[in-house]
């Protein structure tokens, strides 16, 4: 059991070195990109999503509302 | 007279037996649990099916030339269903809160003590009468802990096909059962300070680290631990489809048609492993107390861990986040926000759940490749 | 020179036989009533397409190394095609108006008789010279009369591999035609009145009702007819999955991907089984009468018992519904709803003959069931 | 052929009985539901559609069309 | 002190060999052109995962009883991935351009040259020491020339398995490369009088047409050439779900699921024939060779072609369509377009050379065909 | 090596002219249709793309911006 938790333990550190070596990498040499935009744009996550400008949020809401009920009546 | 008798021999009724029944009764059980409990419906829902389409007299669809039988021997005998629900799940799960934090990975390595506990759990079990588990029995038992039900059904069905049924019932129930099982222990074993805890807003993680994290991934596991490496390669070729923004299509196709057709098949071939004679036994019901006392033991090993890393950080760490380190994505890391809104209505830990979640899939999934080595000579 | 002959040697041309030649013409025949006649385009198309590949001279694309053989082995000879697509069926029908009005179960065993009277035929038919036809035989003729494509294959995959191709062409092709077949009969034996009755509003059916349904009807199939289990429960398990309302991807992934996906490769494996030698025989041409027999035998039976419930009832069904019971949904209910408008404008049957409607699809699965409890001893 | 389809019918019958039988359970016993709607959500059946409100109805069509002309373009 | 040093014989590093490290390297070479180069990334990521993934020291997941080595037997050694793509294909495209002017199937004919010039250059190569390449061999290499990857891919599955790999990663690699092999000699070709010229509207096509077009061709090749009876069989199936009309749901399960789910596991499989005992030989240095100049060829003897139907046509012809019949599909075409708009920015040439690059789809698998029919006796 | 690219000559040829044969005959024989449509219906080919109403593409263009937008936010 101690080799068994001891090697995914140090399976799991090396992979955090990695990880900060990787991502210091990419901060140095890797191309300068929009970063805001990079996390929001693929976390699935709820609660963590972004606002945008508010007009255009109120037009989506109400083509949204509008495309879940054809999808309602035309599914089934 | 006689075709009357002919005709009664050929019903159900007149040839079933005890076993069957309960096991009917057992099908239905897993059912009502999935549709009117919402336990892992996805899963259990075909499970239980499957259990009672295996179990009805006469029909031998469980048998090696019945649907099932011949579904199980093509798609979990050869491990291929398991490792393309793993494929969908990689493309499914975003690993951006575990690249912006790598430590959290600690914490995922933490919570796989429930995993190995529980393997001498099994073999201690052994001194009890009626139990005689294989150490491949009790390697097989032991993976629940990792609250991980693709690793689970991979690892049985390589080490303990026999127990399968017992197993992936076992492991999807208290993945269901997460949030009854873990908030008192998470609340035992943290103080209220701790619980309250607001971490700092993770940082944004850029397109390219989201690439490089899979294929990182899998080249230390091919150096490291090549027995992980089937459930790791999918899972990091799922999220490769997924990050690279160039396989829209393949990357749609895993997180939806392949995942779906895959998880219908396989539930119903895990009742082809949920016959009386496999199921009625005092094993599994060792099963089931090995399973959630894994489940326990993880969460506590998560966070008490996350304790440490609290301290250590000087209380940047909120302990909680560590009892998602059992995987259960999501909602071990739903779980932990909820326990951390009850101490502060304004701290949401979703967010910093999600690094030890998703960590406690690689870890599960690596504590896999470990059994298989320890075990397989 | 020799050269040249090698070369002409391997062409298709060179090597056609005459059966060839005609089964290529019947597959373009099915293609064209496929597409130009609309006769049920989803099977035709891709039959007809099997049969024109498998006759291909020399490529052996319907032999046991061809691909169509190949899908035919792995998809029909296990059974496991069909059963899919019935899946597919169940999560796709909904059961609301048989449940709403469970009487109409006996319209759809009424229209059986068309297939039980079909064995007797195909029985008898031995009597002509030229017609050798075993009881297996007989028994996979007869399930045409239920006018359902999946049974009809999965029995005569079972019963009479031999006999599959063309089987499969004639039960497709009756369905297609139960616009033209149906009514005559119909008229013929209803009087006006009848066909004018105005029937009851359905009443509502609670989400419960429909989750139960598929489960009990399993478990009464398990109960009495365990021979009918395979098809019964993959009819019950989509439709389990559609309504349960927790398994939404699965049941969406059902009704199109798994079902879409089989209908072609089902289609084209059926092609394997329309070689000459199998299919330009005698016996196909017996197959093709005793399949109208059947269709218009158990149409008869159903608009009579349908009569019988109409005078049970004091005239609250309208006799037509009972043409429904041969299944062949949705089109046997279009007819009924459309010869009922005949006689008054403003009565819309559809509803109402959709009860029976999937009262037959259950029917022609208990048949089937009964007819491989009695062939296989 | 007696036999076959006397078990067909024996099979059916029991059937029709069961489901009167839980018909009346789940009445007696079932949860209260909104049933108005359930027998219409479920219902593929043509000419069973509901009618909705009838402004909601016009903006669903509407759109409905130009979702319609949209994916005939980008289908294909 | 044992058991440490039997953990570390577990491990990847300690038993990697210099082979697998170089094809640890050539998979992650081929997932960068991928996702970075954009280089046909729905194949090569996949083909380079499933490099990396069946080099990985002691998991034998391209083995026999591992992960790839079981798709690779059950999807590529029956030829069904490559034949389920190509159904893919023909329901994903449109032969409207070629029915409107079927000359262009001479272009689409003339582009195959460049496969026989490379079948003579991979026999002479067996001058060269080192290399000793069967006719089989030299068959499937020259498929390349196709600039077709599911046909290379069912021809050297068939005729030389254990070059698969060198040829499925040349085959994309080069059809990737199109817009940078094929510009040259276009220009050196053609004089700027030449690329200028413009070309009439096509007619417009009826839905008739389009319907008996797949028809008459898989006719036509049953007659002629039986052993392209897969190939073109299926091709033909997918464009005639697609252009019928009366099965939408089976064109859009074609061009969707069946695609997208065999693409990743084709690609997958291929991997399993990039171990380094297969890959990394003499020979595939050979095969990138012969493939570039294949395509090289097959390019310049279209646009040759071109210049002489130019002639005849009395330059209604733009010889620039020509280099669109090595298929590569649509690549080819847009790079055509691309150099015509050089000389004349009115002068739109996509659509022309639609035509001859769907003929080169059939011309190179009419050429498999008549490979198959040449080698194997 | 000649005999092969012969064959492939000779089957596009005959193709040719079944294909010339085939739309000789159907112009002849099939049934009328309206066939500046068919053309463009199919052609997923870019720059085919026709112009429908000015009008009604202005609001397709909203929609589809609106269903864009919508779906970026759900789908990830
Ligand atoms: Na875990
Ligand atoms: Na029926
Ligand atoms: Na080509």
């Amino acid at each position: 059991m101690g080799i068994g938790l001891g090697v995914v333990f140090s399976f799991l550190l090396i992979l955090v070195a990695i990880l900060v070596l990787m991502s210091r990498a990419v901060a140095r040499w890797g191309p300068a990109e929009p970063l805001a935009q990079s996390l929001t744009a693929t976390a699935p996550v709820p609660g963590a999503d972004p606002v945008p400008g508010a007009g255009h949020a109120r037009v989506i809401a109400a083509i949204t509302a509008a495309i879940h009920a054809y999808r309602r009546r035309h599914a089934a | 007279m006689e075709s009357a008798l002919t005709l009664w021999q050929s019903t159900g009724i007149a040839n079933l037996t005890w076993r069957e029944l309960l096991m009917l009764l057992v099908g239905c059980g897993l059912i009502y649990l999935a549709i009117a409990k919402r336990f892992e419906p996805l899963l259990l829902l075909p499970i239980g099916f499957g259990a009672i389409l295996c179990n009805i007299p006469l029909a031998g669809i469980g048998g090696p030339d019945g649907m099932l039988g011949m579904i199980y021997a093509v798609g979990i005998e050869t491990g291929i269903f398991p490792l393309l629900i793993f494929l969908g799940v990689g493309a499914l799960t975003d690993f951006s809160a575990l690249i912006a934090r790598p430590s959290t990975l600690v914490l995922g390595a933490a919570a796989q003590f429930g995993i190995f506990a529980t393997l001498l759990g099994a073999l201690a079990l052994n001194l009890v009468p009626g139990f005689d588990f294989s150490l491949s029995d009790a390697a097989a038992i032991a993976i629940i802990g990792g609250a991980d039900g693709p690793t689970a059904i991979f690892l049985a069905s390589r080490l303990a096909p026999d127990l399968l049924g017992a197993i992936a019932v076992a492991a999807y129930s208290y993945m269901a059962l997460v949030p009854i099982i873990q908030p008192p222990i998470m609340r035992a074993l943290t103080t209220k300070a701790e619980r309250g805890i607001v971490m700092e807003q993770l940082r944004p993680v850029s397109r390219l680290e989201r690439i490089l994290f899979p294929l990182m991934l899998l080249l230390l596991c091919a150096m490291l631990l090549p027995a992980a490496a089937p459930l790791i390669g999918m899972l990091t070729l799922g999220n490769l489809l997924r990050e690279s923004g160039v396989v829209d299509r393949l990357s749609r196709s895993a997180q939806n048609e392949i995942i779906n057709v895959v998880t219908i098949l396989l539930g119903l071939a895990i009742g082809s492993k949920l016959s009386g004679e496999l199921f009625l036994t005092t094993q599994t019901l060792g099963i089931l107390i090995l399973g959630a006392f894994a489940f326990a033991i993880g969460t506590g090993a998560g966070v008490l861990m996350g304790k440490i890393m609290s301290r250590l950080t000087g209380r940047k760490v909120n302990p909680l986040i560590g009892a998602a380190g059992v995987s259960a994505v999501p909602m071990a890391a739903r779980v932990v926000n909820k326990v951390g809104l009850e101490e502060n209505h304004h701290n949401f830990l979703l967010m910093h759940a999600m690094g030890p979640n998703v960590a406690g899939v690689i870890g599960s999934a690596v504590a896999a490749g470990v059994l298989i080595a320890l075990v397989t000579p």
